[in-house]
C-alpha cells in the first residue's frame, strides 16, 4: 500500500523526492508518513489510509499524528485515501481552523 | 461582500449601511391595518382556531370556513393572515401581539408546520392540511446475442416494482396539500391538489428523515395529481373521482424522462433552525428498464 | 423553538454576534422569503450560549392556551386598558401628523404584553442524545469570533462567518460533534464534504472533545485539488 | 474507432483473467488481460491513470531523477477490479481464474457473521442490479457516493445517476443527505438512493454465504429506488 502512494504520486501526480520516512506510530495499525514535494498547489507530509465494507481514523488519531509524527511547524498533512476501486484521492488535513483560500 | 474584517473605517460604515438598512425596514413595516379596512379575528382556545364575526377580504377564497355567516380560521391561517396585517388578533376584548399568537403554538411540530405553511403561502400557493377534508371529496381512487446474455443476468435481484401508469396505480403522515396558485380555486370544492409536502425537522432528536419502509407507505398514501401519468386539467376532472366531471355536471428519450424524473412524488421541507429547504423525493423504477 | 419579537433585543444580538434567522411575514412585502421580519429564530446553542454567558434571562414558561383562558376579568381589563392607551397615544400622533378617522392605522404589537442557573443549564442541554459536544465546538467557535447560523443547506451543522454575514462571506461548514477518542470519521462524507466546500468556497471542519482535557480539538479538510 | 473497439458490452460475448490480491486489494496485470477487461464492460481502473489503464503508453511517450527507477519500462501499473466487479466476473460471469467461493475467503475470514459480510452483499446486490439491466457501473467515490451509471460507457457519455446504497430500515442524518445531493447535483446529475431489504433472516443468509450458494443468496435481497432532488417552490408555481 504505501508504495503504492509513493508511485502514484511520483510516476501519476509527478511529485518528486518521495520517501517513507522511518517512524512509525501504532494506533490501535501501524501508521507511517511520506514526504514529497509537488510539481507546481515545501516539503509535504502524507498520511495514507486505507478506506474500504470502518476506517480507524479518529480525531484523537489524527492529533496523534501531528505530535508525533510531524515537525512542530507542520500546518498540514495530506491524506492520501486509498480506495478499493484503483483510485488514491487527496486530502488536506488542517490542524484546527482555517480560513479558506480567498 | 468582503472576505474576512480588514479592520478599516469605510469597511465598518458599509457594514453600518447594511445593518442600519436591515432594521430600519423593520421597525418600519408595522402589522396592522386601518380602521377602514378593520377586520378582527377572536381566537378561541378550545379549538385552536379563530373566528371572523364580520369577514370580508379576498384571503376568503382560499382560507377559512363559514358555519351556517362567522368564518372560522385555522391556527396556522389565523397567525399568517395576522401577520401579514390582514386582520387583527383578538381575544375576547384584548389586541393580541404576535409573540402572544406565536405562544398559541401547542407544540414545536407545529410550529415548525407554520412556518413552511407561511414560506409557501406567501409564494402564492394554497395550502390545506393533509387530514383536512374539504366538504367535496376528491380522489383519484374511486447466447447468440448480448441481451440473452442480460437476461440471464438480471433476473437474480429481485427489485421492487412501482406504479408506472394509471393502471397500475388503481391497482395499487403527511402535513399539507398543496395548490398551485390559481385564481378559480374553490375552497369547498378544491379538486385534487399539486404536491403534498412533509415538514421534517432536521435538529429534532425525536425526528428522523424517513426509512424505505416509511417512504413506501408514504407513497402509497399519496392522492394527488399524479404528475406522472401521461395518459392524463380537464383530463383530471375525469379521472378523478367525488368521476368528478360526472358531479359537476423517441423511445430512448422518453427512457431517461422516466429515469429522472421517477413516478409518485411528494415533497420534504426541512426545517432548519428557521431556514427552510425542500427535497423531491421520487419513486424510480431502474429494474424495469434496460439500457444495454 | 427560541424566538425573539423585541426589535431592540435583536440589535443587541446582533452586536454579540448572534445573528438568528428572520421568520415573519414583512408586511410590506408580503410575496417573498427573502426578507423577512420578526420574529427571529435562535439555535438551541445561541441560548445555551447566551445563558451560560449571563447575558439573558432565561424563563421558561404553561400551555398557551391554558394562560389565555388563564386571564382573569380584571387582569384582562387592566391589559386591554394598556393597548388600549398605547393604541389611542398612536392615533392622536397620526391624526396631528395628518392634519381621517378611517385612515388612522392599528398596529400589532411585536412583544407580548400577556407573557438555579445552573438547573435551567440541564434543562437546556437535556433539549439534545452524545450531541451536547456539539455547543463546545459552537462555544470554541464563537471564542474566535465566528458568527454562526444553521448550516443543514451546506451539508453542515453550521456554516461560519468571519463576522457580520451581512457583510461577510462565509468560511466554514461545521459538522456536528464526533467521539474525540472513539468515533472514526466518515471518510465518505469528508471527502463529498470537501468537494462541495472547493465549490463554494467553504472548508470542511469537524471537531471533538477531549474526554480528559476537555479541549475542543478541530480539524479543516480541503480537497488538495488533484 | 469507438464502435468496433467497444462493440462487446461484456467480457462474455455472443483463458480466464488472472487476479492477484494485495483492505483488500484485486488487481490484474497482464498488459493484454486489462485492456480486455476495459474494452468489454469497462471494468476496473488503472492505479495510475484516472480511468482507462494508460499509464504505461503516456510514460513511454513522455521519456520518449526519479525516473530512472522506472527503466525499457518497468510495468508499474495495474488494473484494480473493486470487490463487487471481481464478484461479479467470477460469480456471474465466469471470466476471473478464481471461484467465487475463494474470492469471498479472501474477503472475508471464515468466521464472518452476518453483520461482517453485510454491506458489501448490499453492495454488490446493487452492483448487479444495475450492471445486469445495462448500465455500466463504476466507483462513485469522487462524488462521495457508492457508483456512477453510464449508459454503455465512460467513452459514449457522461455518467448521469449517482446511486448511494442504504438499508431499507435505515434513516441517515439529514446531513448526510444533503452534502451528497450537493455535490451530485453540482455535477448536474441525478441522485439515486437505491434501498436494499433483506428478505431472509441473517443466520439463513450467512449460512447461505458459508455454503458459497450466492444465487439463493443474492437472489434473497430486493432493492428499491428513490430519487432525491432539491425542489424550488418558485419554480413550481
Amino acid at each position: 500500500i504505501i508504495s503504492l502512494v509513493k508511485n502514484n504520486l511520483l510516476y501519476f501526480q509527478m511529485w518528486t523526492e518521495v520517501e517513507i520516512l522511518q517512524d512509525d506510530l501504532s494506533w490501535k495499525n501501524s501508521l507511517r508518513l511520506l514526504r514529497g514535494r509537488p510539481p507546481h498547489l515545501p516539503l509535504e507530509f502524507i498520511l495514507p489510509i486505507n478506506m474500504s465494507y470502518e476506517n480507524f481514523l479518529t480525531l484523537e488519531c489524527l492529533s496523534q499524528t501531528f505530535t508525533h509524527l510531524c515537525s512542530p511547524s507542520t500546518e498540514r498533512i495530506l491524506l492520501a485515501i486509498i480506495n478499493d476501486d484503483g483510485t488514491i484521492v487527496y486530502y488536506f488535513v488542517y490542524k484546527g481552523v482555517r480560513k479558506p483560500k480567498r | 461582500k468582503d472576505y474576512e474584517p480588514d479592520g478599516t473605517n469605510l469597511q465598518d460604515l458599509l457594514l453600518y449601511n447594511a445593518s442600519k438598512a436591515m432594521f430600519d425596514t423593520i421597525s418600519d413595516s408595522i402589522r396592522g391595518t386601518t380602521v377602514k379596512s378593520e377586520v378582527r379575528g377572536y381566537y378561541v382556545p378550545h379549538k385552536h382556531q379563530a373566528v371572523l364575526l364580520k369577514p370580508k377580504g379576498s384571503f376568503m377564497q382560499t382560507m377559512g370556513r363559514a358555519d351556517s355567516g362567522e368564518l372560522w380560521l385555522d391556527f396556522h391561517e389565523f397567525v399568517y393572515l395576522a401577520e401579514r396585517g390582514t386582520i387583527l388578533p383578538y381575544y375576547r376584548e384584548i389586541l393580541l401581539s404576535m409573540e402572544d399568537l406565536y405562544s398559541l403554538f401547542s407544540s414545536q411540530q407545529e410550529m415548525d408546520q407554520y412556518f413552511v405553511f407561511a414560506h409557501l403561502k406567501r409564494l402564492g400557493f394554497i395550502l390545506k392540511p393533509s387530514n383536512q377534508e374539504a366538504a367535496v371529496k376528491t380522489s383519484f381512487f374511486p447466447y447468440t446475442t448480448s441481451p440473452q446474455l442480460y437476461q440471464g443476468l438480471n433476473r437474480l435481484v429481485r427489485s421492487v416494482a412501482v406504479p408506472k401508469n394509471k393502471k397500475e396505480l388503481l391497482d395499487a403522515p403527511l402535513t399539507f396539500k398543496v395548490w398551485k396558485p390559481h385564481s378559480n380555486f374553490k375552497k369547498r370544492d378544491p379538486g385534487l391538489p399539486d404536491f403534498q409536502v412533509f415538514v421534517y425537522n432536521k435538529n429534532d432528536d425525536l425526528q428522523h428523515f424517513p426509512t424505505y419502509k416509511e417512504l413506501r407507505s408514504m407513497f402509497s398514501s399519496l392522492d394527488y395529481k399524479f404528475e406522472f401519468l401521461s395518459e392524463i386539467d380537464d383530463d383530471w376532472e375525469t379521472n378523478s373521482y367525488v368521476p368528478r366531471k360526472e358531479y359537476i355536471h423517441p423511445p430512448h428519450i422518453q427512457q431517461n424522462r422516466r429515469l429522472k424524473t421517477g413516478y409518485r412524488s411528494f415533497i420534504i421541507a426541512i426545517m432548519d433552525n428557521g431556514l427552510i429547504s425542500f427535497v423531491k423525493m421520487s419513486e424510480a423504477d431502474f429494474g424495469s428498464e434496460s439500457v444495454w | 423553538p427560541p424566538l425573539v419579537f423585541d426589535i431592540d433585543h435583536i440589535k443587541l444580538l446582533r452586536k454579540w454576534g448572534i445573528c438568528g434567522v428572520l421568520s415573519g411575514t414583512l408586511p410590506t412585502a408580503a410575496q417573498q422569503n427573502v426578507f423577512l421580519s420578526v420574529p427571529l429564530r435562535l439555535m438551541l446553542e445561541d441560548v445555551l450560549w447566551l445563558h451560560l454567558n449571563n447575558l439573558a434571562d432565561v424563563k421558561l414558561i404553561q400551555e398557551g392556551d391554558e394562560i389565555m383562558e388563564g386571564i382573569t376579568l380584571e387582569r384582562g381589563a387592566k391589559l386591554s386598558k394598556i393597548v388600549n392607551d398605547r393604541l389611542n397615544k398612536s392615533f392622536e400622533y397620526q391624526r396631528k401628523f395628518k392634519k381621517i378617522e378611517s385612515s388612522l392605522f392599528i398596529d400589532i404589537a411585536n412583544t407580548s404584553m400577556i407573557l438555579s442557573r445552573d438547573d435551567i443549564s440541564d434543562l437546556l442541554f437535556k433539549q439534545y442524545q452524545g450531541k451536547m459536544q456539539t455547543y463546545f465546538l459552537y462555544k470554541a467557535l464563537r471564542d474566535q469570533g465566528y458568527v454562526l447560523s444553521p448550516g443543514g443547506r451546506f451539508g453542515g451543522k453550521f456554516i461560519a462567518y468571519p463576522g457580520d454575514p451581512l457583510r461577510f462571506h462565509s468560511h466554514l461548514t461545521i459538522q456536528d460533534a464526533i467521539d474525540y477518542h472513539n468515533e472514526p470519521i466518515d471518510l465518505i462524507s469528508m471527502i463529498s464534504g470537501a468537494r462541495l466546500g472547493t465549490t463554494v468556497k467553504k472548508l470542511w471542519v469537524i471537531g471533538g472533545v477531549a474526554e480528559e482535557t476537555k479541549e475542543t480539538h478541530f480539524f479543516s479538510i480541503e480537497w488538495a485539488g488533484f | 474507432v469507438n464502435q468496433k473497439r467497444y462493440k462487446y458490452p461484456l467480457p462474455i460475448h455472443p483463458d480466464k483473467v488472472h487476479v492477484d490480491f494485495i483492505t483488500l486489494h484485486i488487481t490484474v496485470q497482464d498488459d493484454k488481460q486489462m485492456l480486455y477487461l476495459w474494452n468489454n464492460g469497462f471494468f476496473g481502473t488503472g492505479q495510475f491513470s484516472r480511468s482507462e489503464p494508460t499509464w504505461k503508453a503516456r510514460t513511454e511517450a513522455r521519456l520518449g531523477d526519479e525516473d530512472n527507477n522506472l527503466l525499457d519500462l518497468l510495468p508499474l501499473e495495474s488494473l484494480e477490479l473493486m470487490p463487487v466487479e471481481a464478484m461479479f466476473l467470477t460469480f456471474a460471469l465466469p471470466v476471473l481464474d478464481i471461484s467465487p467461493a475463494c474470492l469471498a475467503g479472501k474477503l472475508f475470514q471464515f468466521d464472518a457473521k452476518y453483520k461482517d459480510i453485510h454491506s458489501f452483499v448490499r453492495s454488490y446486490v446493487i452492483y448487479h442490479h444495475y450492471r445486469s439491466h445495462g448500465w455500466c457501473v463504476r466507483s462513485g467515490i469522487k462524488f462521495g457516493c457508492d457508483y456512477l451509471l453510464y449508459k454503455r460507457g465512460p467513452p459514449f457519455q457522461h455518467a448521469e445517476f449517482c446511486v448511494m446504497g442504504l438499508d431499507h430500515d435505515v434513516s441517515k442524518d439529514y446531513t448526510w443527505y444533503s452534502s451528497i445531493a450537493r455535490v451530485v447535483g453540482g455535477a448536474k446529475k441525478t441522485f439515486v438512493l437505491c434501498y436494499v431489504e433483506r428478505l431472509i433472516s441473517e443466520q439463513e443468509a450467512i449460512a447461505l454465504w458459508k455454503s458459497n450458494n450466492f444465487t439463493k443468496l443474492f437472489n434473497s435481497f430486493q432493492v428499491g429506488e428513490v430519487l432525491y432532488k432539491r425542489w424550488v417552490p418558485g419554480r413550481n408555481r
